[in-house]
């Protein structure tokens, strides 16, 4: 497998990251003239463009061009398949809703600096390998390329000490886990011998290879490190505070992209290297799950700070969402799929509301903040209400079709009583999303705040809020393209 | 007594990680605690190299190239946070930094 | 127009119009939004009145069927259609939902916009609920009704409005997402056994389930519908959300909102899980007259007028779960006529309640009294109702309790005559409430000065009153409508209870018979001359 | 006539509608109201008599004209319980269909002829200056319930008797709240109407046992499905049972009579016609119609006759010590109205209906002299503020003078011969007995005495009434002597209708030989027409919907049943008997007359100032308070039940709710601060169990320290106990 040289095919496959990365670059490389820097329009535009290009170059990559639609390349390093194609467009859709969002906000935190975006694609080139990766080591280092990229970006407003310490604790826990999970690979390595997941698994056909002690230790280290990435109790507590601390649009991105390129990994990792030993993981995850859904939620019920209310939520969701990946069958996969991607458009709109509102010109974060938006512009509270009603899962709503999704692949799975628990947790959730309504429609809106002025803001509520509803009503699309995309395993 | 096997840079790694992470646990100087990260990763390096070595395959030590450069970024990051930090807290120690909680 | 459109249209023309009302009309524009709103909900009562025209009484299929492939992939359809019993619950809906509106035209007084859409859009939730077959889109509507009801509780309630409205909410919810579970446990049993993914309910009603998942199924049913209902002891959450509902709110719960339950169990549990309804029957029946005397006990002692009527509530839909359950053909009818009536008699008593409320604002008993004095017109239509709410022979009340009672009492005489007190406790509660309130000297001169109702407000009364006696002296015409779908759940639940009678039950609707109507309809007549052309070849 | 016998329950209806709608309004003239409503009775009235003449004409067996208006409840098919019947499945169907036979016959007579006439008396009593606004109301309502108690007599089914039932129930309701601004009107009008439905209760479970034993709820096809079962079946008993509940909570009797005093609070002439002459009997018709069955049960028979004769003393005695005078009358009805339920108890149903009839003779009169006596003195109740009113009211004197003598059974007069009847039965009858005899002549007694006093102190001795209404005091308008008279004269002839045998001599013999009303009721009270109905109700029906729908059906066959036996051997009994019923009814006259002397010597003279019993303290105060009876209702049942549902509501908040609102009340206690509570509640915060998810929240919060090492901690807590969990399990 080794040595044998780059061929053009491979540089086709990699088309959206070498977009990406090229865009990275000619970024910081024009932000070096003095002038350009002043011109607030060049560098998110430069970006979104990127970006832009990358998802052409992306869905050009999707089948029926891709033979077979499975295959690989820089010698099995990048798995060429719609699966990876469908997390690369969800990432870069992401991408350009957060680059929307945040112009206006950067502007008014007088922190508009091409840097920004830069960080941005890095991470997004990072993602995009995660997802693609077919090899422990491609995968680490997609994950590490978008961990530190994050990290960057959640401390990026340097004179905001709650960004610093956001950073700060972001990167040392990070760094704790990447350590674990690259100690788990070694020793996994150890066992299994291969870095390929595909290797992998056929060494683990053997059955006292997959009963090795090393190989479990390895395992477990490995789910605990993948539970870290995509928040999952006890191993999530970077999260409220990273989500908190960092600049709005920054959560917004990777409380949606970071989350769903950890579970592109995760599944991929469980499912191609560990599917002979499923039994030993598909039980952990499930304890996870339970803890994640409940814990977000009942955590999320006292909060006063939306933003932490929202990241608590996130949480909650990233449990449901593990509820795909118990269930272990191509249903739960595609249910897993669906709900990020329904997770996104929802979660996304959340948030960039709160980007919508400023308490006397400056970033607010609080419950009250949103008190009689109803009256003041019932279209943005109306917006509110769907993504409100889509986060707890209440139809028409593309949350509601994600959580029909996981937990119809759980109670196919046979994790009935998981359903159920996770249905509860629903109802349970409501109650802190209806706190924002109450506060939206049964309370007297307040001079002090005010809602910023930007078309690419309202652009992205609109789009948001359509899918949010559209997303049922002329669902086909979305859910045919997730079915199909599982078909690699 | 005969040669070293693969237990025991098995072992060895595993030691190296518990100190780590018990420095990332204890230490209060950010500084240190990046320190530790470091061993940590470094327990995976030995892991890897020794794999290798007591069976012919050179995943592991390419594997192992591409962690030290991860490490080195991760360093770079961690300590670009840390002054940044400084500047604003006038403080490296971890645990004087808890404005977010709850 | 083809029927089937009209059906839906029916269902969507309030969704629509409150869309029109929010995109053309300016919150200031007070009064047009009034008049557009009213007219909207008039004119959907009117073409609900159409559905009579052409309505095959004498049959349990589905009829106005419209069947549309929606998500082909989990085979979601959006399949609707209606027989006896939804179209009498149509009606119902549709003619509480004018009054409603028209009872609030003076009532609500702020943010009049939002109300009225929230208003329609709650109309087209409960209608729709009435006519999907199909669960998915039955779930949507059973959901989207939550949210406007959560509202209109939680912006033009009472003091107390924000603690119930939530309360309302999540209660409901907690029963509709366990309902999601056990949908979703028959949607992938189905498959097991047909091997098609299909939520048509129609499909649902020819599966043999084992009895021990039908068990969970039920179960997990059984949550959702008994709390809507709602059945002792789900329903705490009832009194506080009539007491705080303005009361178009309240009217509309008391009618409509509280008889989803009702119908959940006859549409799905009955016919689907006919073991696990036969084994829960005994226990149902005893929350049933538990709730019945219960409420009527609560009721009898309540020093809040609103309340008290919420409380009779409690108790009028122990009768009718009692009557469901008793599964043989008087209970069910007498439960489904009971549910109109009931729709009728209290959705009026909180109209009355509402009308003086709006010229006191007090709806403390106690501060009441000797208003039949000043007010001859409001008594007599608030004694017609309240005597058709205790069951009086000739009003409608009486009907429903009355085949409620016998059908009971073929199951077992024991619950009936447990059940009858209920009856006489209902006389005491609301004779006693009415002594209270309209005889007696006038309490203050602040009540002297009382106007009687005007037109407006008869218009909103009389209706009810005047069904309350059509449907007590002539109730034929409903039960021979609700009678084919009742005999079909029966001999579903109980096969051949019918064997050695002169009737022959109907068959339940059956999927390919509803996709055979519709290929009928959507028959060209292109496709006609095609067939003809394609004969005649045989032919030579 | 006889066709339209149907149109008599509809035509008070035009009443109601015409009164209830426009007179307050349009008409506004109290005589045309009042016109218009006794013109309706009349005209009921009318087709009544006409009908009553035609039937009358009918040979025996087709005196049973039956009518269906419409398919009332139409419902659906259900299992019969096991019946001997051998009826497995019946369709419920009740038609909107009346029932003009002997029976109904001479209750309509009885309704509408009394009823009329107390019509016309209200016209003036109602008169008020300045004119009562309630004055069309209570027309209406009298129609209405002239109305109800028609359909009560004439439905063909029982459940339109229920109608009628509950719809005569309402109309007391309403008539007895008529002066609602009085708080005791409304109470006693509720009490009235809470008691009435439980009876209605009884009688509903009555209804249900005889459709699932019968498979229908037409008399004909109930009566012929009981030709299936042999006297003391159980079922039949159940059945009987329940009736008698819902007739002992309609005619008053023990235990459920205390309705009927309180209903005083009523218009004098609403007493007259609803807790006197129609209503209340509507226990004993039923009872009547149904004897078929009652006959069949002798358990219940025994009952019926026990609580008959109980309630008549009880009331009596009670009678015998009131100062009120429609109190007394009152009490005098329910102990009447036993006298009717022993006559049905020892088996003499046709007897009950004579003395139904009479009783609405005399018993209606005594209560318009009353009223008008009432009238005269300014609603004055009490007879020791009355006195010597028979100077100043020479008609309401002579007229009630005749009522007290029908009533205390005078020999010649109405009450003496349905009286005597009853007595003799008692003795005689298929369940007679000496006791039930004895008890009957006691309270004979008893009767003679109170009505005495209560005549002596109001019309004779001399006057105690103030000097204001002394000089007030004057006859009534003619429009409210006349009905009394003509009630006087039916009281006194009333009774010729039926002539006991032992009298049967001479002219008398030969009135016996063209009317009796025991041999016009035979075929229904001896059950024998019942056992010539074609079979089940349901054949009979698709015949009768069938044919056009003004289709009358006749009965045929040919008699002979075991129930007729019986009543066949006990009159040949008669014959031999009349020696002992000469004994029995000179006994009975005696006892009678003693009463009536022992109250002359007490209360005449004149000189009476206060009630001389007072000296007998203790039975004096029991008799007086009534035995306490409702004090021991209130204190047993009405409050406990009020307590009950006071603790239920309580028990909604504390426990129903508060496993909802569960921990969340708990730990907001616990964390007391109200403040906190409120601002919570603002929030929309407590909620189903939210103060658990609370304060859970709160701990989960904890864990979120701030300090980054403590996360680590925790994370590696968690690999730990993960990886031991797998190395240890």
């Amino acid at each position: 497998m080794n040595g044998s040289p780059i061929s053009a095919s491979d540089l086709v496959a990699l088309n959206p990251e070498i977009t990406l990365t090229l865009g990275a670059c000619l970024i910081l490389v024009w932000s070096a003239f003095g002038k350009a820097r002043e011109n607030r329009r060049l560098f998110p535009s430069l970006a979104l463009a990127t970006v832009l290009a990358a998802l052409a170059g992306v869905l050009y990559g999707l089948p029926p061009q891709i033979a077979a639609g499975d295959g690989s390349a820089f010698a099995g390093q990048l798995a060429v398949d719609t699966y990876g194609s469908f997390f690369a467009v969800l990432f870069l859709v992401t991408a350009a809703l957060a680059i929307a969002a945040s112009g206006k906000f950067l502007d008014d935190e007088s922190a508009h600096h091409p840097e920004y975006y830069f960080f941005m694609l890095t991470a997004l080139v990072g993602m995009m390998i995660m997802a693609r990766g077919a090899d422990l080591i491609s995968i680490f280092v997609g994950l590490e390329l978008q961990a530190l990229s994050v990290y960057v970006l959640v401390g990026y407003l340097r004179a905001d000490r709650r960004s610093n310490e956001a950073a700060l604790k972001y990167f040392i826990l990070g760094g704790l886990a990447s350590g674990i999970f690259v100690y788990a690979l070694s020793l996994v390595y150890a066992v299994a011998g291969v870095t390929s997941l595909d290797g992998i698994r056929m060494a683990l056909g053997d059955a006292e290879m997959a009963s090795s002690p090393i190989l479990i230790i390895g395992l477990i280290l490995l789910v605990v490190a993948l539970g870290f990435k995509v928040a999952a109790v006890p191993f999530h507590l970077w999260a409220p505070d990273a989500y908190t601390g960092a600049p709005t649009p920054v959560t917004l991105f990777i409380s949606v992209a970071s989350t769903a390129a950890a579970f592109a990994m995760m599944m991929r990792i469980l499912f191609v290297a560990f599917a002979p030993v499923t039994g030993s993981w598909s039980a952990l995850l499930a304890v996870l799950s339970l803890a994640t859904m409940t814990f977000g939620n009942v955590a999320a019920l006292s909060q006063d700070n939306i933003k932490r209310m929202l990241a608590y939520s996130s949480i909650a969701h990233a449990g449901y969402a593990l509820m795909g990946v118990v269930a272990g069958t191509e249903r739960g996969i595609a249910a897993t799929m669906y709900y990020l991607a329904a997770y996104a458009f929802m979660n996304v709109g959340a948030w960039s509301m709160i980007l919508l509102l400023r308490r006397q010109g400056l970033v607010t974060d609080r419950l009250e903040d949103f008190s009689g938006l109803g009256q003041r512009s019932g279209w943005a509270a109306g917006a509110m209400i769907l993504f409100l009603l889509s986060l707890g899962g209440i139809p028409p709503t593309i949350g509601f079709l994600g959580k029909w999704y996981v937990f119809g692949a759980a109670i196919d799975a046979g994790w009935a009583w998981l359903a159920v628990a996770g249905a509860l947790n629903a109802a349970v959730s409501m109650y802190y999303y209806l706190r924002i309504a109450v506060a939206m429609y049964m309370r007297e809106p307040s001079d002090e705040v005010s809602l910023v002025r930007s078309l690419p803001l309202n652009l992205t509520l609109a789009l948001t809020a359509a899918v949010t509803v559209l997303g049922v009503l002329w669902a086909t699309p979305i859910v045919d393209w997730v079915r199909s995309s599982t078909l690699i395993f | 007594m005969d040669a070293l096997g693969l237990n025991h840079y098995l072992l060895l790694s595993a030691l190296l990680f518990g100190i780590g992470v018990i420095g990332v646990l204890i230490r209060r100087n950010a500084i240190m605690v990046l320190m530790c990260l470091e061993l940590i990763f470094n327990a995976a390096n030995i892991n890897l190299v020794a794999v290798s070595r007591f069976r012919p395959d050179l995943a592991g030590q390419i594997f192992t190239i591409f962690t030290i450069t991860v490490a080195a970024a991760e360093v770079v990051i961690g300590l670009g946070l840390v002054i940044a930090m400084f500047r604003n807290a006038l403080t490296v120690n971890v645990d004087e930094i808890h404005l977010l909680k709850g | 127009m083809s029927p089937s459109l009209l059906l839906n249209l029916v269902v969507f023309l309030p969704a629509l119009g409150a869309l029109a009302i929010a995109l053309l009309l300016g919150k200031e524009r007070a009064s047009e939004i009034r008049w557009a709103a009213n007219i909207i909900v008039l004119v959907d009562f009117l073409a609900s009145l159409l559905l009579l025209r052409g309505f095959d009484f004498g049959t349990a299929e589905l009829q106005y069927v419209t069947r549309l492939s929606w998500i082909p992939s989990i085979g979601v359809e959006y399949f609707t259609g209606i027989d006896g019993i939804s179209l009498t619950l149509i009606l119902l809906t549709t003619l509480l939902g004018s009054i409603a509106l028209l009872s609030s035209w003076t009532y609500i007084t702020s943010r009049i916009k939002e109300y009225y859409i929230f208003l329609l859009l709650l109309q087209t939730g409960m209608l729709g609920v009435f006519i999907s077959f199909d669960f998915f889109l039955f779930y949507i509507f059973w959901e989207v009704m939550l949210v406007p009801m959560y509202f209109l509780i939680g912006i033009w309630g009472g003091k107390n409005r924000l603690y119930a409205a939530i309360k309302f909410f999540l209660y409901t919810l907690a029963g509709s997402v366990l309902m999601l579970v056990a949908i979703l446990a028959l949607y992938f049993y189905n498959h097991s056994v047909t091997g098609e993914w299909t939520l048509n309910v129609l499909s649902y009603y020819q599966l043999s389930i084992p009895p021990d998942l039908q068990w969970w199924v039920f179960l997990g049913l059984f949550f959702a519908f008994a709390i809507k209902v709602p059945m002792w002891p789900f329903h705490t959450w009832l009194p506080d959300a009539h007491v705080q509902a303005p009361t178009a709110g309240s009217v509309i719960l008391a009618g409509v909102l509280l008889k989803m339950g009702t119908y959940g169990f006859i549409r799905f549990s009955l016919p689907i899980l006919p073991d696990a309804s036969l084994q829960f029957a005994p226990f149902i029946a005893v929350l049933s007259i538990i709730a019945i005397l219960y409420g009527a006990l609560v009721a009898l002692m309540q020093k809040d007028w609103k309340s008290l009527v919420a409380y009779s509530s409690v108790s009028h839909m122990g009768f009718i779960t009692l009557g469901i359950f008793a599964l043989n053909p008087l209970g069910l009818q007498g439960g489904l006529f009971q549910m109109l009536a009931h729709g009728v008699s209290t959705g009026g008593l909180f109209l009355i309640v509402g009308l003086a409320y709006e010229r006191t604002h007090t709806r403390e008993i106690a501060a009441y009294g000797g208003l039949g004095q000043v007010m001859p017109v409001f008594a007599t239509l608030f004694a017609i109702l309240a005597l058709s709410s205790m069951g009086l022979p000739g009003l409608n009340g009486f009907i429903g309790e009355f085949l409620i009672l016998i059908g009971s009492f073929e199951w077992n005489p024991v619950y009936t005559y447990w059940a009858v007190w209920g009856i006489v406790l209902a006389a005491a509660y609301l004779l006693w409430l009415y002594q209270r309130v309209m005889f007696g000297e006038l309490k203050s001169d602040k009540l002297a000065a009382l106007q009687d109702l005007n037109l407006r407000e008869v218009m909103t009364l009389l209706p009810l009153a005047l069904l309350a006696v059509w449907m007590g002296l002539y109730p034929q015409p409903l039960l021979r409508t609700l009678e084919p779908p009742v005999n079909a759940i029966i001999e579903r639940v109980h096969p051949g209870y019918f064997a050695g009678t002169d009737v022959s039950p109907p068959a339940l609707p059956s999927a390919d018979a509803a996709r055979v109507e519709q290929e009928d309809e959507e028959k060209s007549a292109v496709d006609a001359l095609a067939d003809a052309a394609g004969h005649a070849r045989v032919r030579q | 006539m006889l066709e339209y016998f149907w149109l008599i329950p509809l035509i008070p209806l035009v009443g109601v509608t015409i009164n209830g709608l426009f007179a307050s309004r349009f008409i506004r003239n109290e005589n045309v109201t009042g016109i218009i409503a006794s013109g309706c009775m009349l005209l009921a009235f009318l087709i009544g008599a006409g009908a009553f003449v035609q039937l009358a004409g009918l040979p025996v067996a087709e005196r049973n004209v039956q009518i269906e208006l419409y398919d009332w409840l139409d419902a659906g098919v259900a299992h019969m319980h096991d019946n001997e019947a051998g009826v497995t499945t019946a369709r419920f169907r009740v038609s909107f269909g009346f029932q003009f036979d002997e029976l109904s016959a001479l209750m309509v007579l009885v309704v509408t002829g009394v009823g009329f006439l107390i019509h016309v008396y209200a016209i003036g009593y109602m008169k008020h200056d300045p004119p009562d606004p309630g004055y069309y109301r209570f027309f209406t309502y009298m129609n209405l319930f002239a109305a109800f108690m028609l359909i009560l007599v004439l439905g063909s089914s029982y459940a339109m008797m229920f109608i009628g039932w509950e719809g005569v129930g309402l109309c007391s309701y309403l008539l007895i709240g008529y002066y609602y601004q009085k708080k005791s009107a409304g109470d006693a009008a509720k009490k009235a109407f809470v008691v009435n439905r439980i009876g209605d209760a009884g009688f509903l479970l009555g209804l249900f046992a005889i459709f699932f034993t019968f498979g229908t709820l037409d008399y004909d096809g109930v009566f012929a499905g009981a030709a299936h079962y042999s006297a003391g079946a159980g079922v039949l008993t159940f059945i009987t049972m329940m009736l008698l509940v819902g007739a002992v909570g309609k005619s008053a009797q023990i235990p459920l009579f205390v309705w009927l005093p309180d209903a005083m609070e009523g218009p004098t002439p609403v007493s007259a016609l609803i807790h006197a002459a129609t209503m209340v009997t509507a226990g004993v018709y039923m009872i009547v119609r149904s004897n078929v069955l009652f006959s069949l049960a002798p358990t219940t028979m025994m009952v019926v006759a026990a609580i008959g004769a109980l309630t008549a003393l009880f009331a009596a005695s009670i009678a015998m010590v009131q100062n009120d005078i429609k109190r007394v009358l009152a009490y005098s009805t329910v102990s009447q109205l036993g006298y009717m339920i022993l006559a049905c108890g020892v088996g003499a149903y046709a007897v009950g209906i004579f003395h139904l009839m009479t009783h609405a003779f005399f018993k209606a009169l005594l209560f318009m002299a009353a009223g008008s006596v009432m009238h005269a003195l300014h609603g004055e109740l009490d007879m020791w503020k009355m006195g010597n009113l028979r100077k100043t009211m020479p008609i309401t004197h002579k007229t009630f003078l005749v009522g007290t003598l029908a009533i205390v059974g005078v020999p010649g007069l109405a009450g003496f011969f349905s009286k005597d009847e009853i007595l003799w039965n008692a003795w005689a009858g298929t369940h007679g007995s000496a006791w039930l005899w004895a008890v009957g002549t006691l309270v004979a007694g008893m009767t003679a005495f109170y009505m005495t006093r209560m005549l002596l102190l109001t019309f004779y001795g001399n006057s105690r009434m103030d000097e204001h209404t002394e000089q007030h005091v004057h006859e009534s308008p003619p429009v409210m002597t006349y009905p009394l008279i003509v009630l006087a004269i039916l009281s006194v002839i009333g009774g010729y209708v039926g002539i006991p045998a032992n009298l049967q001599l001479g002219p008398l013999a030969a009135l016996h030989e063209r009317i009796d009303i025991t041999r016009w009721l035979e075929p229904v009270t001896s059950g024998t027409r019942a056992q010539e109905a074609p079979g089940t109700g349901d054949e009979e029906h698709t015949a009768a919907v069938a044919a056009a729908p003004l289709q009358i059906v006749g009965a045929i066959g040919e008699p002979v049943t075991v129930v007729l036996q019986e009543e066949r051997s006990e009159q040949a009994g008669h014959q031999d008997h009349t020696a002992m019923e000469w004994t029995l009814m000179l006994i009975s006259t005696a006892v009678a007359l003693a009463g009536i002397g022992l109250a002359y010597r007490v209360y005449a003279g004149g000189g009476v100032a206060d009630e001389p019993f007072k000296r007998f303290a203790a039975p004096y105060r029991v008799l007086w308070n009534k035995y306490w009876v409702d004090e021991a209702y209130d204190a047993v049942f009405v409050n406990r039940i009020k307590d009950l549902g006071r603790g239920l509501w309580v028990l909604d908040d504390a426990l129903v709710d508060g496993t909802v609102n569960g921990i969340a009340n708990a730990t907001l206690q616990a964390a007391n601060a109200s403040v906190e509570f409120d601002t919570r509640v603002i929030d929309g915060s407590v909620d189903g169990g939210a103060g658990v998810f609370w304060s859970g929240s709160r701990v989960l919060r904890a864990l979120q320290s701030g300090y980054v090492q403590n996360y680590a901690l925790i994370i590696s807590v968690g690999v730990f106990v993960l990886v031991s969990a797998y190395l240890f399990f």
